[in-house]
């Protein structure tokens, strides 16, 4: 469990803490495409880092890697100390590792409580012999989760939709749930992957608030990716910036914004620092 | 009306993921099991001994097949295959000497292993390339079972099921069968509904519905559908070995082939993918239905002494049946579960219908 | 070594029959992905409905195949309009369920409304060899593999015109066919009336194989099995997997039977199965689906 | 179109419930014939049903025997074991005492019932072959060659056809590969020692509707004769694959399971020639078929089906199956006296002797070691329009048969 609650300066721009993820020099490619080129980052403890870049820049790719689901080509990863470049997204998930889908991926057919207890799986020491004796042995573990569940249902405000089939809910909600689903394994590192796609502003600043929460209460590294600038630059302590899988910039948001590299990739002008394939 | 839940409220967790949360339901439920226990005084030994005993053991089967394709979503064409090795390991560690539950037990170990060998394919493909190559394994145990004498029984491939025992108590009356049998079904039932509410089901579903997101929390998707195949397999091997010793009494090779395999899958789909009560209307529909029907048209025809030829008369219930398959996944694709559930969550919120969900 | 060739040139021949049954639920699964149980129903329905036009009404050879055809061809269009289209967007194994049903009836209703015993196919085809120097090949074979080989050709053909683009863009993307003006309802129908329509075809170079009667919807396992193999999508790919199908287990089981004492052919034709979804797990022809995280 | 289904189902349902036994009559002996028609024995069930049957209207007809009337139940099976068990436990207690599933995996997985509950399960020409035995199996009865019967009756036709001399001669078997295909094997392997002829099975799986692959070995071993063991479908693929061979069909001899219908589906000009084993006399000139023809289909208008099916080789099968129980009911009638009961019906078959009726199949004697009854019969040829004998009724090698049924009934026994 993440130790130090809270202790994470809020004061933005000033990181505090070890290195947590350090990613050093990345490259994935893709038959000819190079979709993640030479990119490398690094993310304190309790930092909000935010990855951002025009469609198509890499930032999925990037997470991908991170997640385990891609083998960079070259380049390492090290989560808190361990080489996770090889790893897989279970072996990776299990080190504390929690992630969220751009495209969401709750798990339909069933309620909103079930898939935040699976966001326990990796704490949970259940197995077929618990469960075939349940009555003695599988049902006291089932509610210690239970118990942990209920404090992330609090803090995302989920109580009325808890036993709701997960599909039936608006995507705003759902987003919220599949949060709950990451936040449940108490991760030290959490990456999401755009998870304003499609909210409108109030619902954004929703979720701006939920993410700092999470950093704030539960002390998780946040590693996040979007697309558009404005409420990330609210947030995020820190932002790299890529554009066509090469890093072009990284720093304070207020730096970033004003970065002529990233003006240019989001206005898509042609200049002579934007790399080109 | 019955399964009203206006002012049911739940205090403590363990009230809230209880087997039954409606409280009629509770009562259904203890009601239906007296009634089972029960049975032997209240239905006809006809119907006990032709109908409820291989409705149970085949309940169980289904519920085990279930765990794999409804919950964890692999397609097992091959299930048949897989009640056959438990049922022959079964009886031939029974004609050794061991007592019923041990020969029941390594019927299922067995089964549990083979089972697991149709699984490897599934670590690469799913859908009907899975399909495929479990039907594929069901044609090579087949193959072996009516090419070894030394299994199979002899030049007549028919092996005598020797008399079961329960700690010395001999089940020779049809019912000392149903109850054993009624016991065994109510363990897996409940061992299933266990695996459903907890972690490891949850896990289960989560690989049929998207594995990518199942390992990124954590979850070792080769091991969980490895251990799908391995625990159906060992509720499927159990059951195979159940209906030798307490149905069959005989054990031929035909008991346990390729239709009997798309039987079973027709029994999970009917009843309802992922439904424990589902297993046991979709059993209970797919192995009676067409006996009934056949049995019901034919005192038809006598009733109304229409003079049909034999032969039509038994094609007949074959167009009623598949036609009920048919109408039934028109009707309602979740199968007879979901009918069940409409019909509960019409009463549950009776009369405020326009809360229905 | 001519023993090694008759069984291969045999086994390829009857693997190209094995196609054309396959070709059937091919077709259907390339307009809408839903692989059609029924198929083998069909295969005997036809069968049936040819032997009834022929030996109870008394048509001739040819427009009796044509009226089969024909009679196929609107059941297959039926069975689209009034059962698979109610169920567009229900899990594939509920579908899956449903041609399984209708298979049950057509078993029923068939040999129930037209007698169960085996009849005879009425096709002149001489049971007399055909030597290709010491090689014994078999007619009924030769004119099976070369309709199968003229219909899928004609399958093929069928592909490069309007319909068949448009049934191609159907099963590619429903909605993005649906978007750029194809009907894809009418499509898929089609294309259930078209597989229908084979079902005959196929049905008469079996029933003049093995008579008429319902084992011949027993060829739906085999079928399948050829289906998945060349990838369900993939009309090359089905003739590839019957000639393997039929070779191999033609040719291996030739030279391992008297050792083992037993009929491997269906073994033979397993264990190829198994293999090649282990090492291809797409078939040999299949698309291969990359999902996308 | 909803509560259409529903009530469909209901109906159907409540009809198969309310299937209320009717109260057993006074003096009725019931049969019980769940048969397949719709699955592996399509083939042969509604002919040998309908034969069964219309003997036993006709027996009725005629004042029934020893003041005993015969009442059937038939049921559709679709060869399935669950389906065979439910109807005997459902025509059991509707009061049938003798049954006939025509289907050898329904009648062996019924045959451990039968012996405990002490029902009368008639096997002939097919369950289990080591029912000859009437010490381990008091309750079954072949009542006719079994397979093993079978197999020396063609070999010893062989072997006159040949001069009495076999040795250096090759036969073949092609056999489904099931259990049943495979029974001959030992007794043709134990006769080829002995005749010194040289033995080579070839097995296709099945259904066996392809079987290039495995006369394409058969040529190369260059048999004088080949034994042709299946039933249904793959018979005529069978012959046809013998005829573009060119193997001379008068030395093709088929098991039981070969009649005018496969003929007909191979061309029944082309398929003149071959031969079959052959339990009982095909045809209408037989008196007792003629008696059918003219009392149960042209006067009381009762026959069971199709009266083209009248006098077929499996309608005569039929015919065959039952005659000897009706015999057995009439000897308990006249030696234990009444009420004739199950068990005096089973004691009385054992006591049928030399039994024929008049030559409609061969004469059989049931004995409490030997419920075959001799294992007689003979062997007919296809003349191009019908089948026509070229032995007399006979019996052969009796050791070797006996040697199989004993030593299959002792395997049996160690389960018990």
């Amino acid at each position: 469990m993440a130790a130090g609650t809270g202790a994470a300066p809020a004061t933005a721009g000033v990181p505090a803490g070890d290195v947590i993820l350090n990613c050093t020099s990345l490259v994935r490619r893709f038959g000819g495409l190079t979709a993640v080129d030479r990119v490398s980052l690094s993310l304190r403890e309790g930092e909000i880092l935010a990855v951002i870049g025009p469609n198509g820049s890499g930032k999925t790719t990037l997470i991908n890697l991170i997640t385990g689901f891609y083998k960079p080509q070259e380049g390492r990863i090290v989560f808190a100390g361990q080489d996770i470049t090889r790893l897989r997204p279970h072996t990776i998930a299990r080190l504390g590792v929690a992630r969220t889908f751009q495209n969401l991926a709750l798990f339909s057919g069933m309620s909103v409580l079930d898939n935040i207890l699976l966001g326990r799986h990796i704490h949970m020491r259940s197995n077929l012999l618990s469960t075939a004796l349940y009555w003695w042995w599988g049902v006291h573990e089932e509610e210690r989760h239970r118990r942990a569940v209920e404090e992330v249902i609090d803090l995302l405000q989920l109580e009325a939709v808890r036993h709701e089939p997960v599909e039936l809910l608006p995507i705003g909600v759902r987003r919220r749930v599949e949060l709950a689903r990451a936040l449940a394994a108490r991760p030290r590192l959490l990456v999401l992957d755009e998870p304003m796609a499609g909210m409108n502003q109030e619902e954004k600043e929703y979720m701006a608030r939920f993410i700092l929460d999470a950093r704030d209460e539960l002390g998780t590294s946040v590693l996040l990716i979007e697309h558009h600038m404005d409420v990330v630059m609210d947030i995020s302590d820190r932002v790299v910036v890529l554009n066509y899988g090469v890093q072009i910039a990284e720093g304070l948001p207020q730096e970033i914004m004003n970065h002529p590299a990233v003006i240019a990739a989001y206005l898509g002008e042609r200049r002579f620092d934007g790399p080109r394939h | 009306m019955f399964y009203r839940e206006c002012g049911v409220r739940h205090t403590t967790y363990a009230a809230d993921r209880a087997l039954a949360v409606i409280p009629f339901e509770r009562a259904l439920l203890v009601l239906l099991i007296v009634l089972a226990a029960a049975a032997p005084w209240i239905v006809t030994d006809l119907f006990l001994v032709s109908y409820l005993t291989p409705w149970l053991i085949w309940t169980a089967a289904v519920l085990g097949l279930n765990l794999l394709m409804g919950w964890a979503g692999q397609i097992h064409l091959g299930y048949g295959a897989v009640m056959a090795v438990g049922a022959y390991t079964a009886v031939h560690v029974a004609r050794a000497g061991a007592p019923f539950v041990v020969a029941v037990a390594a019927g299922g170990l067995v089964a549990a292993v083979i089972g697991s060998l149709f699984g490897l394919p599934a670590l690469r493909v799913r859908g009907l390339y899975l399909a495929m190559s479990t039907l594929a394994l069901q044609v090579i145990v087949d193959w072996i079972l009516v090419q070894v004498p030394a299994i199979s029984g002899g030049a007549q491939a028919t092996l005598l099921v020797p008399r079961p025992h329960i700690f010395g108590i001999p089940l020779v009356t049809d019912q000392a069968r149903y109850w054993t049998a009624a016991v065994f079904t109510l363990l897996v039932a409940l061992f299933v509904a266990n695996v459903r509410r907890t972690d490891v089901g949850r896990a289960l579903i989560a690989l049929r519905e998207k594995d990518y997101a199942a390992a990124v929390i954590g979850i070792n998707v080769f091991y969980y559908k490895a251990l799908a195949f391995f625990v159906s397999s060992f509720i499927g091997g159990m059951s195979g070995a159940a209906l030798a010793f307490l149905y069959y009494r005989a054990v031929t090779p035909e008991q346990f082939g390729l239709n009997v395999s798309i039987m079973a899958v027709a029994m999970v789909i009917v009843g309802g993918l992922g439904s424990i009560i589902g297993s046991f209307f979709g059993a209970g529909f797919i192995l009676l239905a067409p006996i009934w029907i056949e049995h019901g048209l034919r005192e038809l025809a006598a009733a109304l002494s229409v003079h049909i030829s034999p032969s039509t008369l038994a094609h007949l219930p074959l167009v009623i049946y598949g036609g009920l398959i048919t109408g039934f996944l028109l009707l309602e694709p979740l199968g007879l579960a979901k009918l069940y559930d409409n019909v509960r969550n019409y009463l549950r919120v009776w009369p405020f219908g326009y809360t229905k969900k | 070594m001519t023993f090694l060739a008759e069984l291969a040139i045999n086994g390829a021949l009857v693997g190209l029959m094995y196609a054309l049954v396959a070709s059937g639920i091919v077709l259907v699964y390339k307009s809408s992905g839903v692989v059609n149980l029924a198929q083998g129903g069909f295969v005997m329905a036809g069968a049936y409905l040819v032997w009834a036009y022929i030996a109870r009404l008394g048509l001739g050879l040819i427009p009796g195949i044509l009226a089969a055809a024909a009679s196929m061809g609107a059941l297959g269009w039926l069975t689209e309009r009034l059962a698979l289209r109610r169920m567009i967007g229900q899990p594939v194994i509920m579908i899956l369920m449903l041609t399984f049903g209708l298979e049950v009836v057509l078993r029923g209703a068939v040999p129930g409304a037209l007698g169960a015993d085996t009849k005879p196919m009425p096709i002149p085809i001489s049971q007399a060899p055909v030597w290709l120097g010491d090689i014994l090949i078999n007619r009924t074979y030769i004119l099976g593999g070369a309709v199968a080989v003229v219909m899928v050709a004609l399958l093929a053909v069928f592909f490069r015109t309007r319909a068949g683009i448009a049934m191609r863009a159907v099963s590619d993307d429903h909605l993005a066919a649906w978007a750029v003006g194809i009907p894809v309802e009418r499509t898929v129908a089609l294309s259930w009336a078209v597989s229908g329509a084979v079902a005959a075809v196929t049905g008469v170079l079996w029933g003049a194989v093995q008579g008429v009667d319902w084992s011949l919807s027993l060829l739906l396992i085999k079928a399948l099995s050829v289906a998945v193999l060349g990838g369900l999508d993939s009309l090359s790919g089905v003739v590839l997997a019957g000639l393997i199908v039929g070779v191999f287990e033609s040719v291996i089981s030739g030279y391992v039977d008297p050792f083992v004492g037993g009929g491997t052919r269906e073994v033979v034709a397993a264990v190829v199965i198994f293999l090649t979804v282990l090492i291809r797990p797409y078939g040999l022809f299949g698309r291969e689906v990359i999902e996308r995280v | 179109m909803r509560r259409w289904v529903y009530w469909v189902l209901v109906l159907v349902l409540a009809a198969g419930l309310a299937a209320v036994p009717a109260l057993a009559q006074q003096k009725v002996i019931t049969f019980g014939f769940p048969v397949d028609y719709t699955r592996v024995y399509v083939f042969v069930a509604e002919e040998w049903t309908q034969g069964m049957v219309d003997y036993l209207t006709l027996m009725n007809l005629k004042g029934g025997v020893g003041g005993y009337t015969f009442d059937w139940r038939v049921v559709d099976t679709g060869n399935e074991p669950q389906r065979g068990i439910e109807a005997y436990e459902r025509f059991r207690r509707e009061g049938a005492t003798i049954f006939n599933f025509i289907s050898t995996p329904v009648s062996n997985a019924v045959a451990p019932r039968a012996m405990e509950d002490g029902v009368i399960l008639l096997m002939p020409f097919h369950g289990r072959s080591d029912a000859a035995d009437g010490q381990t199996f008091p309750w079954l009865f072949s009542l006719g060659a079994n397979y093993w019967s079978q197999a020396t009756v063609i070999v010893q036709h062989i072997l006159e056809a040949e001069g009495g001399n076999l040795r250096g001669k090759r036969i073949g078997l092609v056999h489904i590969d099931s259990p049943f295909g495979r029974e001959p094997i030992p007794v043709l392997e134990e006769l080829s020692r002995r005749l010194g002829f040289e033995f080579q099975s070839f097995a296709f799986p099945s259904p066996g509707t392809e079987q290039s692959a495995t006369w394409a070995q058969v040529r190369r071993f260059r048999p004088d004769w080949v034994l042709l063991w299946s039933a249904g479908p793959s018979q005529s693929v069978g012959v046809r694959e013998a005829i573009r061979n060119g193997f001379p069909l008068d030395r093709l001899v088929s098991v039981i399971w070969l009649d005018e219908k496969d003929m007909n589906i191979v061309g029944a000009a082309q398929a003149r020639g071959v031969k079959r084993f052959e339990a009982a006399v095909p045809g209408r000139e037989h008196p007792v078929v003629q008696e059918i023809l003219q009392k149960v289909y042209q006067e009381a208008g009762k026959g069971f089906g199709k009266i083209e099916n009248v006098g077929s080789t499996y309608y005569v099968v039929g015919i065959a199956s039952v005659a000897p129980v009706v015999e057995a009911v009439r000897i308990a009638v006249e030696r234990f006296g009444e009420p004739v009961t199950v068990d005096k019906i089973r004691a009385a078959l054992e006591m049928v002797s030399n039994f024929d009726l008049n030559g409609l199949m061969p004469p059989i004697t049931i004995t409490p070691q030997d419920h075959e009854g001799g294992g007689m019969g003979r062997i007919s040829q296809w003349d191009g329009s019908r089948w026509v004998p070229v032995t007399d009724w006979m019996s052969a090698f009796r050791d070797v048969v006996w040697e199989m049924v004993y030593k299959s009934s002792a395997q049996f026994r160690q389960g018990q």
